[in-house]
């Protein structure tokens, strides 16, 4: 008997602290479907029971927020009548067994969190993370990845403009693919958010049919790998980026003509999650006959029902007389849609088989009383600081062998295989730093940026956590955007254990921290536990994604140098400081960073790219391998630079192009650039200087010339030679 | 010697052209109870013996042509 | 008197529609849509566009379950008379498999999914291209998978005989046999085009050639 | 009853799906003559009658499944 029990608790992944709190709320033991419920609901994934109590730092009020975490996706005001919706997730377990449809899934996923709210997805971005090219299944893993996301997004119609690619050992056998859709909301268009309403109201099922895809998936992608979790694998979930297709134009099409009340997404625990959130957000009941659903095998069962992570479906909630056009609607985008029953007054669920309940009970017990854990962390230390950085630190790495490193080579093998410019909006693709969106109805730019550099997360959590904040954030102001708002998707190792939740903890604060003071909200985002794999735990990785939005797209201030003779000025609010080495790790770090001063220096870089128009030509944040890379990566096949290191170098660096400071930037115009610079940079304890200018040919960094051919040669070749298998 | 290889998505698993391809031949009016649509592989072998060539056909396919995970496979010996 | 509208087929799955829809409306025309269950009277409309993307999912091949559709029966009508058609991507793998245009489009030899911008060549005059710009180079981003043109030989070599190549790239992306971009029907109203030229009509998007082809709407 | 419907890419056309497979397979060392990779429909039609399964199947193929330039077809009645 007792085994019996542990069988079942190992099963539904429920530890015996679970069931006894569980039990007590019920007052009785669990019994029939509650078991499969609370494993689902109560899981890490669903509940998000490690992270809430530190999640909750990164509220603020703002304005500009029209719907915060909590919904599918966070909504902000752009104003003039349009706001914008999104959000980043995590696929990372599903990606790592079948890298394919796992990437394929997750984007399909993200898409949805999107277009339930009412807005039409208008871009993608992905923040990819993979081992060591020589690592096993490395060079399959990143082409099913790829290719599932090109597949899906391609298909679905919605351009991928931007991304982040990180190599490390760390990620050996636990890769990280997350993805980001944003959505935009017209003048007029509805918001539409999830909790049921309106006693009497029906509840209905549209899109796919239900399968056995991924029966138990949220409670499994809340564990870490074990060895043998090939024998635990559910049926694998497809991605039918057809289907969603046509999900998106029937769903924005109820939606704009005002018929339904609500609408929810099935994710995660799909029926059980959605259902039970709408009923318990709204405060009612919802009565669903489960064998109603429509089954793509007669043979699924109730339970498998209620956990199937069968991908493009939707559940809604409409007034019974808009049914008919709502069926309409979705029979003629050739989808099937079926009434599972109706909304109660009683905020309790009530689950019919075959006309008989099987399952009552009240939503609130499964989601607003999940357990909650203050997991134990220290407080955050600093590990790699140092006084001043030893001369050799980096080693030797000059610029060309750096250029062909995984950490630095071109990747255009990945995003060459997605379409960039579907909808016809897109003003800078993914050959950019920034991706730029034009709005439609304004005309007015849209940036869109991706956070989180696993080097600096690996060198000090908590500056990591400011980065993942301000060095999107500079990187939308150097282009003339004003940061607006944040998502996140914080993919962390095993949280039981104390360094890694120290990590999660200084991370999350840092980052809070950063957006209240750029004024920039995260309003919505993801937590990834248990990414640990026999033991291994991956580099903390808060992943970011940042929106920033410029009055017009005119003068819009290149990523590659434009004309020779151009002034190039390095501007410099000096901070932390280190270095790379060529493997791309960090040993050590001097210096601290003030991020009130940040925050308003990011300001002072957009002013002054505002206000000097087309004055200011191209312009690059300074990032990993220094001064020297952000050069070769501004320079063209036939533009280059000449430039000197006297003056700016710190002086204890053996290679002062190779160094970076956080947080420096550089701004190529027309001559005389450095003093308008000047003119603002002494206000904020920052200084600017003169590197040289835009010359033909070459790029020459003090005494050494490199032909820029060369240059791009290598740059480019370096995915080929790492990965061989797939070039 | 040659051997054909019949791959299909597994039964379970949602076979998205199969569902495609079922619901524009009914709306043609040339309804079928299922379409499966999966790929058929034509190898072409040194072995001249039907077992041999069968277990190197096996091997393959193990190796590169089905993924496990969402697929299965059929051999057959196929006429010269 | 104003123009009689642009017709732009829909199917399912079809994700360039709203695109050439803008496009069209640039160029101060009318659109109108077409729906693929729908069958339509073809004098009601000055010229038709049939977009890509990815109808019915690009399942078994592409454009192949699309182009059984009613509409495209009406749109074979507009063919006879001499109307107007352009089919960009799926929008002309839809039209070969339909039999509006000879060939037929498969996977591209690098096997993979390729968005780029390419240099193309406007070879000869239809419906499409005036005489003025044959011979011109235009800038146009592809984005396709399966966009190798393949027809057998004899018949390529008649395609090039009656002018029926209108539209080849300077650098060759995808193996398309002898560099085809574009071919037209013998009559020369019915084109298919593989790059997009409704992704290229105005200066943010990074060139404003698809206005070369696209503005031959304009009657 | 069910007809399986095999459907190979012509000689002519060249079929990059077989030849990557061949590149692959060649550079683990397990080398083939030749390898083409196409598609396999499995129908499940109503007909109970073989011949007139076929000529369904054939008339659905013919329809839709395969395009003549480039393909050919073979079926084939499969065991229930
Ligand atoms: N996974 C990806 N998907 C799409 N685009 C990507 C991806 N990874 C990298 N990119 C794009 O590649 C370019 C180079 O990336 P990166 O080396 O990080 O340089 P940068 O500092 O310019 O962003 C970026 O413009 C980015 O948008
Ligand atoms: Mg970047």
């Amino acid at each position: 008997m007792e085994t019996e029990f542990a069988a079942k608790l190992k099963k539904y992944r429920l530890s015996s602290d679970e069931y006894e709190r569980a039990k007590k709320l019920l007052g009785r033991d669990l019994q029939g479907l509650e078991w499969a419920l609370f494993s689902a609901l109560w899981s890490e994934h669903c509940s998000y029971k490690s992270s809430k109590v530190h999640l909750k730092k990164f509220a603020f009020s703002s304005p500009r927020v029209l719907q915060a975490m909590g919904e599918n996706a966070g909504v902000i005001d752009l104003g003039e009548g349009e706001r914008l919706a999104f959000k980043m997730e995590s696929h990372n377990h599903p990606s790592f067994i079948e890298p394919y449809q796992g990437a394929a899934t997750g984007v399909g996923g993200i898409l949805r969190d999107i277009f339930t709210m009412g807005a039409r997805p208008i871009a993608l971005a992905n923040y990819l993370c993979f081992g060591d090219p020589k690592a096993p299944r490395m060079q399959a893993l990143v082409e099913g990845v790829v290719s599932g996301i090109s597949g899906y997004g391609n298909c679905v119609g919605v351009p991928t403009i931007t991304g982040q690619t990180e190599f490390d050992a760390s990620y050996n056998n636990n890769i990280l693919v997350n993805a980001m859709a944003v959505g935009l909301f017209t003048e007029g268009e509805p918001i539409v958010t999830s909790p049921a309403r309106g006693v009497g109201n029906l509840v209905v099922y549209v899109g796919a049919k239900t399968g056995r895809d991924g029966v138990h998936g949220a409670s499994m992608a809340s564990e870490s790998f074990a060895a043998d979790s090939a024998s635990k694998r559910p049926t694998v979930q497809i991605g039918d980026p057809f289907f969603e297709k046509l999900l998106i134009e029937s769903c924005l099409e109820v939606i704009q003509k005002d018929l339904v009340v609500a609408i929810q997404d099935m994710g995660a625990a799909g029926l059980t999650s959605s259902s039970f959130e709408m009923s318990a957000k709204g405060g009612v009941g919802l009565r669903m006959h489960l064998d109603r659903v429509p089954l793509r095998d007669s043979s699924v069962g109730p339970e498998e029902i209620l956990l199937s992570e069968s991908q493009e479906r939707m559940l809604l909630i409409c007034e019974p007389h808009n049914l008919e056009p709502v069926r309409e609607v979705f029979e003629r985008w050739g989808l099937d849609i079926q009434v599972l029953g109706e909304v109660l007054p009683t905020p309790e669920m009530e689950l019919l088989w075959k006309n008989e309940v099987v399952c009552k009970i009240n939503p609130a017990l499964l989601t607003d009383h999940a357990p909650m854990h203050d997991r134990p962390f220290e407080k955050w230390q600093p590990k790699k600081q140092v006084s001043n950085l030893s001369p050799n630190g980096a080693g030797d790495v000059a610029l060309p062998a750096v250029l062909g490193s995984p950490q630095a080579m071109s990747r255009r093998w990945i995003y060459q295989q997605y379409d960039q410019r579907v909808g016809g909006k897109t003003v800078r693709d993914c050959d950019d730093s920034v991706a730029v969106v034009r709005l439609p109805t304004t005309g007015r730019g849209l940036g869109i940026v991706l956070g989180c550099r696993p080097s600096v997360m690996r060198m000090d959590a908590q500056v990591g956590g400011y980065d993942a904040a301000f060095y999107p954030a500079l990187e939308l102001s150097a282009k003339g955007f004003e940061p607006l708002a944040l998502t996140d998707c914080l993919n962390f190792g095993n949280p039981e254990r104390v360094p890694i939740m120290s990590e999660f903890v200084a991370s999350v604060e840092a980052l809070a921290h950063a957006s209240r003071l750029l004024d920039a909200p995260v309003i919505s985002g993801n937590v990834s536990f248990y990414n640990e794999t026999m033991g291994v735990n991956i580099t903390s990785t808060p992943a970011t994604g940042m929106v920033g939005l410029r009055p017009d797209i005119e003068s819009l201030p290149a990523s590659h140098f434009t004309q020779s003779g151009d002034e190039i000025v390095l501007w410099r609010l000096p901070g932390v400081s280190y270095a790379l080495n060529a493997s791309g790790q960090i040993s050590e770090f001097s210096g601290s960073l003030e991020p009130e001063a940040v925050a308003l220096w990011l300001k002072a870089v957009r002013g002054l790219v505002t206000s000097n128009g087309s004055q200011i030509r191209a312009s690059r944040v300074v990032g990993k391998y220094g001064v020297g890379y952000a050069l070769a990566r501004l320079s063209t096949e036939v533009l280059g630079a000449r430039v000197q290191s006297t003056g700016w170098a710190n002086s204890a660096s053996a290679n002062p192009w190779h160094q970076e400071t956080l947080y420096e930037v550089l701004l190529v115009g027309v001559p005389g650039l450095l003093s308008k610079v000047n003119e603002v940079a002494a206000r904020h304890r920052s200084t600017a200087w003169k590197l040289g200018s835009v010359e033909a040919g070459a790029l020459t960094l003090d005494n050494s010339e490199h032909a820029l051919g060369n240059l791009l040669k290598i740059y480019r070749t370096g995915w080929g030679n790492h990965f061989a298998q797939l070039a | 010697m040659k051997i054909g290889v019949r791959i299909l998505p597994k039964n379970e698993v949602l076979d998205t052209q199969g569902r495609a391809v079922e619901s524009t031949l009914k709306s043609h009016g040339r309804s079928v109870n299922q379409c499966r649509v999966g790929k058929y592989v034509q190898l072409d072998l040194a072995e001249t013996e039907p077992a041999l060539a069968l277990k190197k056909a096996g091997e393959i396919a193990e190796f590169i042509l089905y993924n496990p995970l969402i697929e299965t496979f059929e051999l057959e010996v196929l006429p010269n | 008197m104003a123009q009689k509208p642009v017709g732009i087929l829909r199917f399912l799955g079809t994700n360039c529609d709203r695109d050439v829809w803008q496009a069209v409306e640039t160029l101060g025309l009318t659109p109108r849509w077409l729906w693929h269950e729908d069958t339509f009277h073809p004098a009601d409309y000055s010229g038709f566009v049939v977009p890509g993307g990815f109808s019915y999912g690009d399942y078994l091949r592409c454009g192949a379950l699309a182009a059984k559709a009613p509409a495209v029966q009406s749109l074979s009508e507009a063919a006879k008379k001499g109307q107007p058609i352009l089919g960009i991507c799926n929008g002309f793998q839809i039209l070969c498999e339909s039999g509006l245009l000879p060939g037929v489009l498969v996977r591209n030899e690098g096997r993979r999914f390729i968005d780029k911008w390419v240099k193309l060549k406007l070879r000869s005059s239809n419906a499409w291209t005036q005489s003025a710009s044959v011979g011109r180079e235009l800038n146009l981003p592809i984005a396709h998978g399966e966009g190798r043109f393949f027809l057998e030989a004899d018949g390529i070599d008649r395609l090039f005989e009656n002018n029926q190549v209108w539209c080849t790239y300077s650098d060759n992306p995808n193996g398309s046999l002898k560099d085809i971009a574009g071919i037209s029907s013998p009559t020369g109203n019915v084109c298919g085009l593989m790059p997009h030229p409704e992704r290229a009509v105005t200066t943010w998007m990074g060139s404003e050639d698809g206005r070369v082809i696209l503005s031959n709407l304009l009657v």
